[in-house]
């Protein structure tokens, strides 16, 4: 029975680190800029494609396909990000909500040009494959390669905002916008860094989850309610609060299936809303 | 990008070129207007004191010179150059240090975090400023908030001294400081003052002190300027200084 | 003192003020009737969602709240109705009055959660109670026939007089009726002291308490009159298509309806309204053109309508009329006093 | 000339039913389809279109000699009150003379009061729910039922020896009826189901049912799923859990290989038996034929898949019909003409029953193999002249 | 009874923070009373404590005898506690004439009634062009409040707060923004308030304090540092240490 619970529990665990990849950087677009980008699971969709074009085309395998899909939909954002989502900073959060879910019907159907509305495969290589005996628990091997992932992940962007340069110039840049300006720091040029480095990590999260969530064109409007519920529950802009709302989406979610499969998503929503009432700003969240 | 402007001196900036001016200047927030018909200037090594009772504009005059209000009209010259014209993230690299009166310490940095993160090389180094202010050498690995007011107050001085700048734009820096801290904040703002290098504006309610500190002084109300003088002749006037300041 | 007076206060000049919306409501049943008679369902279908719309604006428009599970009160209302006709309630005017019963009770009950957060926290839970409704709708089979649908509608005619037609016809005039008569009600609301004290919580929640007011309350107030309205739209759909679907619960409509408030724009009675005809319009006809990339054209009007009509179609006419306006212009103008330099000068 | 016609419609609108629109000679035949274009299940409606296509391509695009029109129309998914409006608008405003597409059975459901009320004859071409063709006289199914493919797998696996099993469905009204059908043909053989789960909708992830069941450690798993991406992912998982290592045997139904993802789906897919209609590889020289034909016009990146075909024996179902009524569409001749319809498909011979309008057909016992680099289903044993279970036990 | 407000020992601690220090404070019928003090000296927050928009760590608040310590704000104003805010807190798409009726409307009771226009509720509109009359912004009452001068928006701060016919009006710095030319309105606005509100005002300028206000309390580190008239306030040396550092020793 407790290798059972272990098992769910890892499986959860491991779910909750794709949540967490891809949420990440909506969690900081929101928390940090303000700036409500419903599009987030359009470059998670993006990375998807980059990597499985990338596999299926060109051969490239799948572990290289991983940086490039983050760099790609991290360059792709910058340009979005200058071109449009700058003009929408001031606006409100409905107008942003009416553009970015925009934006999302439109890659969706333009992916769906492109690549037909269909899964996509994805052939995982053998290492990655099956299962392996872990301190006595049968766990999946790409399960593992997830949460060894989602950690490395986890702990270079807390290390990287709270040990880097660049990292003080982003807390600062939240803490007070004028002042960091004042003292040099061009807040708009880190925000736009900041949104890049988030949506290249979607793009990672995308790329790595195709085996578990699939990739089709819908994939952005699928995703959405679960991203901003990790998002919500963990509280804007706290990296830790993502991922641990993202691992407790994924275990409840995990073990919901595992032992009450009749239920199906109701307890998932219902310790949302009540998670909600209890922090309405999140499990880490700052009062705003 | 644009203007002239910039850390160096300019190859033609000799004595006649003022530090700063500013020639009618208007500016406030969203639809606030604070200050009316600005005019100031400061030569190069010049310090002011800025006087006036609350809210009368002293620190929007300040925030307008880092960017960070509404201008609605007037201009503004640094070293010869169009400030105006120079993003508000520029100005400290151009030369402004800024210690704004609410000190706005940045609360998720470390003290060094707050020092190191906008330093600027030059010859204000880390070393030099905990030299000047010992207590933030040993509060280092603190977190901003976790200090007491005086502390707070030393490193916004100690960080926009790591800017390196050419004017040190000091809003309050005294306000609600415990009177050993004064001291050792007068004493290490006396010893600025003995460096030509760097030029500042002290923002003041006690008036006495900042005039006793300064060449120059400007008395402000009401968002304008009621009086521009040196320094020396306002301190000899109490009467006149009362007046000025609604005291009379 | 009067002249102080805003002209929308004075009560004579009502039939000038609101004559040409008179009109307006008069010609356009009548306009689909005699050109557009193959287009009665496509109306029917704006006019309840137009309802919908309209019922979200009392809650964004307004009263400055969130919500992604307004479809919750639309499908609530759906079933009340369809459940009733199935089990031999088919009088179509008391099923719509019971479905609005039982819509504004749901929103009495959530009303004290939803209203406790605000922002995120307030979009999420109002998500978190629509699914939660969703769900158990699907669970429900043996009640709501699951994904299936609910079938086996039979409705009366209308008044006793109107069957419902394979046309739409009579659904579409009841519709419309319906949709009329709510909207009157609507306006009565946003007029009257009840709609001022909505917009002074959008605008300024802090001053409203400042004035008194219990503002917990009043708010209250406007999410159970937007559920109400919500259920009869829901009502509407359920009684003229003779069949509610799952996807009348579903977060899906919640988000569609949002959009449509939001491409009308919100904060104006005809928001809603606008909104919904452009964006089921645009649906079906981008669909009918290609049946497969129509997203594309929906996703670019709403991508357009933010960059280009800040504040959606009417928000754009306002602004405009707005500018026009001879009396704001100068009083703008004069807002901004550049102060002549010469009254300046130091000591 | 607008104002014209729109008061022309409205004085029709005053007296006239809809029915038995006299059509003229020359003008063209109206065929309206309701099905999913975009959205997540886009390859239904795809594979449809493709299906109607080749059938009009390979009869210079007449029927009974007239020029086919199609009008095509979006549910996006399973949407019912979309469907219904939609076939209301079909009938009224674009004014077709059949319906056909309907591949999600609440869409079917949806219509069939209106196509009652319209007389308009309709051929499901995919919707697969039992009771579709009971609820209206004016529906005929060229598919299959969920019960027709689910119950002789239940007898193949008795016949092979296996008598117990646990069931996984999805958790809808056809997992359910999958569910059923399946449980009572393999009781009624004498077969135990161990457990069961219903997995919902929208599920990306089967790991924890999987790993459920390898607990449970029953001798066989029998599934249904919709086609899609649901048994890709249940395949994935299976295997990731070493189902197949801990000996437990795997069966479904044809959805599961669905030959538009089977390419997609992998080697995951490698060995499970499947019980259904149609393959692609059905090895009859119709079939060739088809195939080639299919591929020659649309390439090479669509396989064919059952939407595929019935959707082209739909049209062949409306074709063969009017050649019945002699090119009469009313709908009640039309109807009538459909009953007891025999066609050779390219899954094999085919039947609409002259007494429930629903189909009558082969069902297969496949294989997933490799053959020339491709996975395929490879028919291996076969059922013949099945009928909708569910109706036979009325 | 002649005593409209008193203060009884209030504090506020954030944490370990204390910003307001056991005040004792008390406001006489038809007082005209200016609170100054130096920036963070918690005016502002006495003025929140007062209305209850901040909840108070310990002491009492009585206004006209009765004791509203523990009461809502909302509460608070009806029972004729009204004020205006520092940072300008208006309605900003609605024009003067809504914001003054919807506060008329407010104390009148009429702010849960939907079934009648607001138009037809006659009396709460004279009432509001009265005071928008009064307060010299009749020309505008039509104008979203967004689009006038600031020192207009200033004037409609207060006109909603006199539309609730308050007892003790708290106004917090009326003149903070203003730019000089449009200020003496404003003036003549407080200076022509009915005798009967007792009146209690922030304000910087000693002129403006010297003009209006009747007493002077000094605020200081959240403390009251001194009480007494203008004069005695303007010749108080502690006072003027505070404000203009004269002596050695610093507060």
């Amino acid at each position: 029975m407790l290798a059972i619970l272990l098992t769910v529990l890892f499986d959860g665990l491991a779910y909750g680190m794709l949540l967490f990849l891809i949420s990440i950087g909506l969690s900081v677009t929101m928390g940090m800029m303000g700036f409500v980008n419903l599009a987030h699971g359009a470059f998670a969709m993006f990375g998807g494609y980059v990597a499985t074009t990338l596999m299926q085309r060109a051969g490239v395998p799948f572990l290289v396909t991983l940086p490039v899909a983050f760099a790609v939909v991290a360059l792709a954002s910058i340009v979005v990000e200058r071109l449009l989502y700058q003009r929408l900073y001031r606006r409100g959060p409905l107008d942003q909500v009416l553009f970015t879910v925009g934006l999302t019907f439109m890659s969706v159907a333009g992916i769906t040009w492109f690549y037909g509305p269909s899964q996509q495969p994805v052939v995982l290589p053998a290492f990655l494959q099956g299962q392996v005996n872990l301190l006595g628990l049968e766990v999946g091997i790409f399960r593992l390669f997830l949460v060894a992932v989602g950690l490395l992940v986890a702990a270079a962007v807390v290390l990287g905002v709270e040990r880097t340069r660049f990292g003080a110039k982003i807390r600062a840049a939240v803490d007070n916008p004028v002042m960091a300006t004042g003292l040099g720091i061009n807040v708009g040029g880190v925000f736009a860094l900041t949104f890049a480095i988030g949506s290249g990590l979607a793009g990672l999260g995308g790329a790595l989850g195709i085996q578990i969530l699939g990739l089709t064109p819908a994939f952005p409007l699928k995703y959405l309610v679960l991203f901003l519920i990790v998002v919500s529950v963990g509280g804007l802009g706290s990296v830790g609060g993502a991922l641990l709302a993202a691992c407790v989406v994924g275990v409840i979610d995990m073990m919901t299936k595992y032992f009450l499969p009749e239920i199906g998503s109701f307890i998932i929503y219902a310790v949302m809303v009540a998670l909600l009432m209890w922090r309405p700003h999140g499990l880490l969240g700052k009062k705003s | 990008m644009s203007t002239a402007v910039s850390a160096a001196p300019a190859a033609s900036a000799t004595g006649d070129t003022p530090l700063l001016r500013l020639e009618g200047v208007s500016a406030g927030y969203d639809r606030a207007i604070i200050l009316e018909d600005i005019n100031l200037t400061l030569a190069e090594g010049e310090t002011l004191a800025l006087l006036g009772r609350n809210g009368v504009g002293k620190s929007t005059l300040i925030a307008t010179l880092m960017g960070a209000t509404v201008l609605r009209g007037g201009r503004m010259q640094w070293r010869g150059g169009d400030l105006v014209a120079v993003p508000a993230h520029r100005r400290s690299a151009a030369g402004l240090g800024w210690v704004p009166q609410e000190r706005w310490i940045f609360p998720s940095l470390t003290v060094r975090e707050n020092l190191a993160v906008t330093a600027r090389p030059g010859k204000w180094t880390l070393e030099k400023v905990y030299d000047l202010f010992p207590r933030l050498q040993e509060r280092e690995d603190n977190m901003g908030t976790q200090l007491s007011g005086g502390e707070q107050q030393m490193l916004a001085i100690a960080r926009a001294l790591l800017l390196n700048p050419r004017l040190l734009l000091l809003d309050e820096p005294l306000e609600g400081l415990a009177p050993v801290v004064v001291e050792e904040l007068v004493r290490a703002i006396g010893q600025m003052t003995l460096d030509r290098d760097l030029s500042f504006i002290l923002v003041e309610q006690h008036a006495r002190q900042a005039l006793e500190l300064t060449s120059k002084a400007v008395v402000m109300d009401r968002g304008r300027i009621i009086y521009d003088g040196a320094s020396d002749t306002l301190l000899h006037n109490p009467d006149h200084l009362n007046q000025l300041m609604g005291f009379a | 003192m009067t002249p102080s007076c805003p002209p929308s206060t004075a009560e004579a000049g009502w039939l000038r003020r609101r004559g040409g919306e008179i009109a307006l409501w008069l010609a356009v049943p009548l306009a689909v009737a005699l050109f557009l008679p193959e287009y009665y369902l496509l109306a029917t279908h704006v006019a309840a969602l137009g309802l919908f719309a309209l019922s979200l604006d009392l809650l964004v428009g307004y009263a400055g709240l969130l919500s992604l599970g307004h479809a919750m009160f639309f499908g609530i209302g759906a079933y009340t109705a369809g459940l009733l006709a199935v089990h031999g309630w088919g009088e179509p005017i008391s099923g719509l009055l019971i479905a609005a019963l039982v819509a504004g009770l749901l929103g009495l009950i959530t009303s004290f959660a939803v209203l406790r957060v605000q922002h995120l926290a307030q979009l999420m839970v109002t998500l978190g109670f629509g699914l939660l409704v969703f769900e158990a709708a699907n669970r429900a089979r043996w009640l709501t026939g699951g994904d299936d649908g609910l079938q086996g509608m039979v409705v009366s005619p209308v008044l006793g007089m109107f069957e419902f037609d394979l046309f739409g016809q009579t659904a579409f005039f009841y519709t419309f009726v319906v949709l009329a008569l709510c909207f009157i009600v609507a306006t009565r609301i946003i007029d009257s002291p009840f709609g001022l004290t909505l917009e002074g919580l959008r605008e300024n929640p802090k001053r409203m308490a400042a004035i008194g007011t219990p503002t917990a309350a009043r708010l209250r107030q406007a999410y159970v009159f937007a559920a109400i309205f919500a259920g009869i739209a829901g009502a509407l759909m359920a009684q003229t298509s003779q069949f509610v679907a799952l996807e009348t619960l579903s977060f899906g409509l919640s988000a569609e309806v949002l959009i449509m408030l939001l491409l009308g724009g919100a904060g104006h009675r005809y928001g809603g309204l606008v909104g919904a005809a452009v964006f089921v319009i645009a649906r079906d006809l981008l669909s009918d053109l290609n049946p497969q990339y129509w997203q594309f054209g929906v996703g670019g009007v709403m991508v357009l309508v933010v960059l280009f009509a800040p504040g959606g179609v009417l928000g754009i006419l306002r602004s405009l009329r707005q500018r026009l306006m001879p009396v704001a212009r100068t009083s703008t103008t004069k807002a901004v006093p550049a102060t002549p330099a010469t009254k300046g000068g130091t000591a | 000339m607008m104002k014209k016609a729109g008061l022309l419609a409205a004085l029709a609108l005053a007296g006239a039913s809809l029915a038995n629109v006299a059509v003229a000679a020359d003008d063209p035949l109206r065929i309206g389809v309701i099905a999913t274009f975009s959205g997540p299940y886009a390859d239904y409606g795809r594979q449809f279109d493709a299906g109607i296509q080749l059938y009009l391509k390979e009869h210079d695009g007449k029927i009974a000699g007239k020029k086919v029109e199609i009008v095509k129309k979006d549910t996006a998914g399973p949407g019912p009150d979309a469907a219904k409006r939609f076939a209301q608008e079909l009938i009224v405003r674009d004014k077709v003379n059949f319906i056909t597409g309907l591949d999600f059975s609440p869409n079917a459901y949806a219509i069939a009061p209106i196509v009652t009320q319209a007389k308009i004859p309709t051929v499901v071409m995919n919707a697969s729910s039992s009771a579709i063709t009971t609820s209206s006289p004016y529906i005929a199914r060229v598919s299959f039922t969920v019960q027709q493919d689910s119950a002789p797998m239940a007898q193949w696996m008795l016949k092979n020896g296996i008598k117990e099993t646990y069931v996984v469905v999805a958790d809808y009204a056809s997992g359910t009826d999958a569910h059923n059908a399946f449980e009572k043909a393999f009781a009624a053989g004498g077969g135990k189901v161990v457990g069961s789960v219903r997995t919902p909708m929208n599920n990306p992830d089967f790991s924890a049912y999987v790993q459920r069941i390898k607990d449970e450690k029953p001798q066989s798993v029998f599934f249904f799923f919709p086609s899609g991406v649901m048994p890709p992912a249940f395949l994935k998982a299976w295997k990731e859990r070493g189902l197949d290592e801990a000996g437990i045997k795997l069966f479904a139904t044809g959805e599961a290989t669905d030959d538009s993802y089977l390419q997609a789906t992998g080697d995951v897919a490698l060995g499970l038996i499947t019980s259904h209609h149609y393959s692609y590889a059905h090895p009859s020289e119709l079939n060739k034929k088809f195939v080639k034909n299919f591929y020659a016009a649309f390439g090479k990146e669509m396989r064919p898949s059952y939407f595929a075909v019935s959707a082209y024996d739909g049209m062949a179902a409306i074709a063969g019909a009017l050649e019945k009524t002699k090119g009469d569409i009313s709908g009640d001749k039309v109807m009538e003409a459909l009953k007891g319809l025999k066609l050779e498909s390219p899954r094999g011979p085919i039947e609409i029953d002259a007494a429930t309008r629903d189909i009558v057909q082969t069902v297969y016992i496949r294989k997933v193999e490799k053959v020339d680099g491709e996975l395929v289903n490879v028919e291996f044993d076969k059922f013949e002249r099945v009928k909708d279970p569910a109706k036979e036990a009325q | 009874m002649s005593i409209a407000l008193t203060t009884t020992g209030l504090s506020k601690n954030y944490g370990a923070l204390q910003v307001t220090r056991a005040v004792n404070f008390s406001l006489p019928m038809g007082a005209r009373h200016a609170l100054i003090g130096p920036n963070g000296a918690g005016k502002t927050t006495f003025i929140n404590l007062l209305t209850g928009t901040v909840p108070a760590t310990s002491g009492s608040i009585t206004l006209l005898g009765e004791d509203i310590t523990g009461q809502r704000p909302d509460q608070r104003v009806k029972r004729g506690l009204a004020r205006t805010f520092q940072v300008t807190s208006l309605f900003p798409e609605l024009t003067p004439m809504q914001s003054v009726t919807l506060a008329v409307c407010e104390r009148l009771g009429l702010t849960a009634r939907w079934y009648k226009r607001t138009g037809e509720h006659r009396a709460a509109l004279d009432e509001a062009a009265e005071i928008l009359a009064q307060l010299r912004l009749g020309h505008v009452g039509h104008l979203l409040t967004r689009t006038l001068p600031y020192g207009q928006q200033r004037i409609v701060e207060v006109a909603v707060a006199l539309a609730l016919r308050p007892r003790v009006l708290l106004l917090d710095e009326p003149a903070a923004g203003i730019p000089s030319g449009e200020s003496a309105e404003l003036f003549e606005v407080i200076a022509e308030l009915p005798e009967d509100i007792s009146l209690l005002f922030i304000e910087h300028d000693m002129h403006l304090v010297s003009r209006f206000a009747s007493r002077v309390t000094v605020l200081v580190a959240g403390g009251i540092l001194a009480e007494g008239t203008p004069a005695e306030i303007m010749a108080n040396p502690e006072v003027r240490t505070v404000y203009l550092g004269n002596s050695e020793g610093h507060a």
